[in-house]
């Protein structure tokens, strides 16, 4: 049982290497700005957040990044969305965007009101913790008069008592049940998408992930489509205001690397998150 | 016995005249001081008792009990005693007094509690706002996978199980008496309010700040929660 | 610090001024109040302290703390408190006071006793599987400190000293016959085999079972061997 200290109340201040998840980490990097809660701040800490993403692949803890990618997905979302001709809101994908930053804002402040409540718990444990509860023995005479132990348990949920408080990690039987381990490559989507769009130069989002098996491979192609904006390869255009979000290929024939940023190098998949292999915090044990 | 003895505050929440409920001389005949008779059971428990408890013990109604516990706690305050009397997790226990903490923890040795980390304590706080939360949610919420830190907390006793959800038969999870103890709390109405600091999310949907439906998030594939299937 | 705070009586059977030891104000600096500190040194003794014991704790000379306590003692006398401080053997305990037995007796009695807690049960559970076994260990086990628990199944006669570690000279623990009586069980032997409802043991990190065991006994994940036979 390591004894971590309990972080004093203002703990905002990043270590990069000890943050609690992504909310824990946009709070860091925000704070670290001197910034406020807003999308001005968001857009700020952007890359540093994607930067700390992929250390995230490379440091092998890909499993992790999974939780990560959700936030990482919206911040994009947004900085493409400030990329793209303003207009007013129609269309159901924008919609989606607007509720998607709102939720982000939302989560990240009932985030931060928890962990405020979470310094004055440990400044309150400790403080209590110096006045200490009689426990005794009884006097012997009074012990005399104790009535015969009552033990409400069979033999059985005995041992299974036992075994529970000796078993520190027990296995998770029902996440294991549903662990298929696909893994999706950022990298790979990306050269799928390159393949297509060399094909039909235009098209759009909507098409592209009409194929996706699962959400992750949609999150997937998603963030390999802005690399690919990144790198100039494509572009991006909306028919009329608020349109279908229209993608066009501007890369010509020559070979577009994409980069390993949301694959890293020592583990270089995305896996879904509700696998077993969640990432743990469990600094604790 | 119509003077208290010496030594117990004048004070009687319940009005009553020196700080012992009033009896009926007839009456008390036979029943035991209320104060002493409360100090003698709180000295020989070791947990917290509740007034009804306490009440049969020195077969005294509860209310008179009630306010015989707060004339005793606030005459070991005002005498500056070296423990003090304490309502915690709906019941009375005997404390040392914090001041005194230093000599006490000299001649305890090895009583400290290892303190829990901030993720532990963050999962606490959640699980303590949102109870019967599953670990699910809790994940929702904090961005991470708690299951390590909330067996943690199971283990030290501060969180229990309490049931599963209707819907997708999770286990649910409460904070314990023993976290109110920790805490010093006489329940968790004590907890202070989080709405201060939430600015401004009440326009959400509770449900979607939870992290259970988020139709973005889903989409994004990535919400831990079928981890407790 | 010139007056002693109320409520402490102004009876000084050594001849100080005002129930407090004579102390220079000039090394009274920083020394807690000796008679509060002792209160709360002596509301978490165990087992009766002698004055060089309680001297060291709130670090005041020995002469002083003897005064102090006889002072307590007096005043707890002439308040009429539930409870009394008496010298047994050379050394200071709290005790319930006779008149107030009844009460104490009624509450040991009143059922609120005959039930373990959780805690308790668990803490057995533990020993029962484990044993011999030191406190120490069922701690790091259990992740909680179990001084209070372990003593609390001593008391009820579940639980006994079983010699010391051959290392540390830690005291060991065991289960007792009146264990078995009171599990129904006609010998350790009838305890159920633990091994299938622990995980593959080499899917378990020993460290993260119990701190400080020896590897070969963390990973035998079943029961020791005077249990199975």
């Amino acid at each position: 049982m390591n004894d971590v200290a309990v972080e004093p109340a203002t703990s905002i201040d990043v270590h990069l290497d000890v943050f609690e998840g992504p909310f824990d980490l946009l709070l860091g990097l925000i704070a670290r700005h001197r910034l406020d809660i807003t999308e001005v701040a968001l857009s700020t800490v952007t890359d540093e957040f994607l930067a700390h993403t992929r250390s995230l692949g490379r440091t092998g803890e890909l499993e992790q990044t999974s939780s990560f990618l959700v936030v990482a997905a919206t911040l994009l979302d947004m900085k493409a969305a400030r990329l793209l001709p303003q207009a007013t809101v129609e269309d159901e994908d924008d919609l989606a965007l607007l509720e998607a930053r709102d939720l982000l804002f939302a989560r990240l402040l009932q985030y931060r009101a928890f962990k405020q409540v979470a310094a004055s718990f440990g400044v309150r444990l400790a403080a209590q913790q110096h006045r200490h509860p009689r426990a005794v023995s009884l006097e012997p005479r009074f012990a005399a008069l104790l009535p015969e132990v009552l033990i409400s348990l069979g033999r059985d949920s005995f041992a299974e008592l036992a075994a529970r408080a000796l078993t520190a990690k027990p296995t998770p039987v029902l996440s294991l049940a549903h662990a298929h381990t696909t893994t999706v490559s950022v990298r790979e989507q990306a050269a799928l998408l390159v393949q297509r769009l060399r094909r039909t130069t235009t098209t759009t989002f909507r098409a592209l992930t009409a194929d996706a098996p699962d959400t992750l491979t949609t999150v997937a192609r998603f963030l390999a489509l802005l690399e690919l904006f990144h790198e100039g390869a494509v572009t991006f255009d909306q028919a009329d205001p608020l349109g279908e979000l229209h993608v066009r290929w501007t890369g010509g024939d020559d070979d577009v690397e994409v980069s390993e940023e949301f694959d890293g190098t020592a583990a270089p998949h995305l896996r879904p998150s509700g696998l077993a292999a969640v990432p743990e915090d469990g600094s604790d044990d | 016995m119509t003077d208290p003895p010496a030594g117990y505050p004048a004070v009687d929440p319940a009005g009553h005249p020196a700080g012992y409920p009033a009896v009926d001389p007839e009456l008390e005949l036979g029943l035991l001081e209320l104060s002493p008779a409360l100090e003698a059971v709180l000295m020989v428990a070791d947990a917290p008792l509740d007034a009804p408890t306490l009440a049969a013990a020195v077969a005294h109604p509860v209310a008179d009990v009630e306010a015989a516990l707060a004339g005793l706690t606030a005459g070991y305050d005002a005498d500056g005693r070296g423990f003090e009397l304490r309502n915690v997790a709906g019941g009375w226990r005997f404390y040392t007094r914090e001041a005194y903490a230093p000599a006490v923890e000299r001649f305890v040795v090895g009583g400290q509690q290892a303190r829990l980390t901030a993720a532990a304590l963050e999962t606490l706080a959640v699980v303590a706002y949102r109870q019967p939360i599953s670990r699910g949610r809790v994940s929702a919420i904090r961005g991470v996978n708690v299951d390590g830190v909330m067996r943690t907390l199971v283990t030290r006793g501060l969180v229990g199980e309490a049931g599963s959800d209707d819907e997708g038969g999770a286990v649910l999870y409460r904070t314990t008496g023993y976290f109110c103890e920790r805490m010093g709390l006489a329940s968790l109405d004590e907890l202070p309010d989080l709405a201060p600091l939430l600015p401004d999310v009440d326009e959400l949907d509770g449900d979607e700040l939870d992290g259970d439906e988020p139709p973005r998030e889903r989409r994004a594939g990535a919400p831990p929660e079928d981890t407790d299937g």
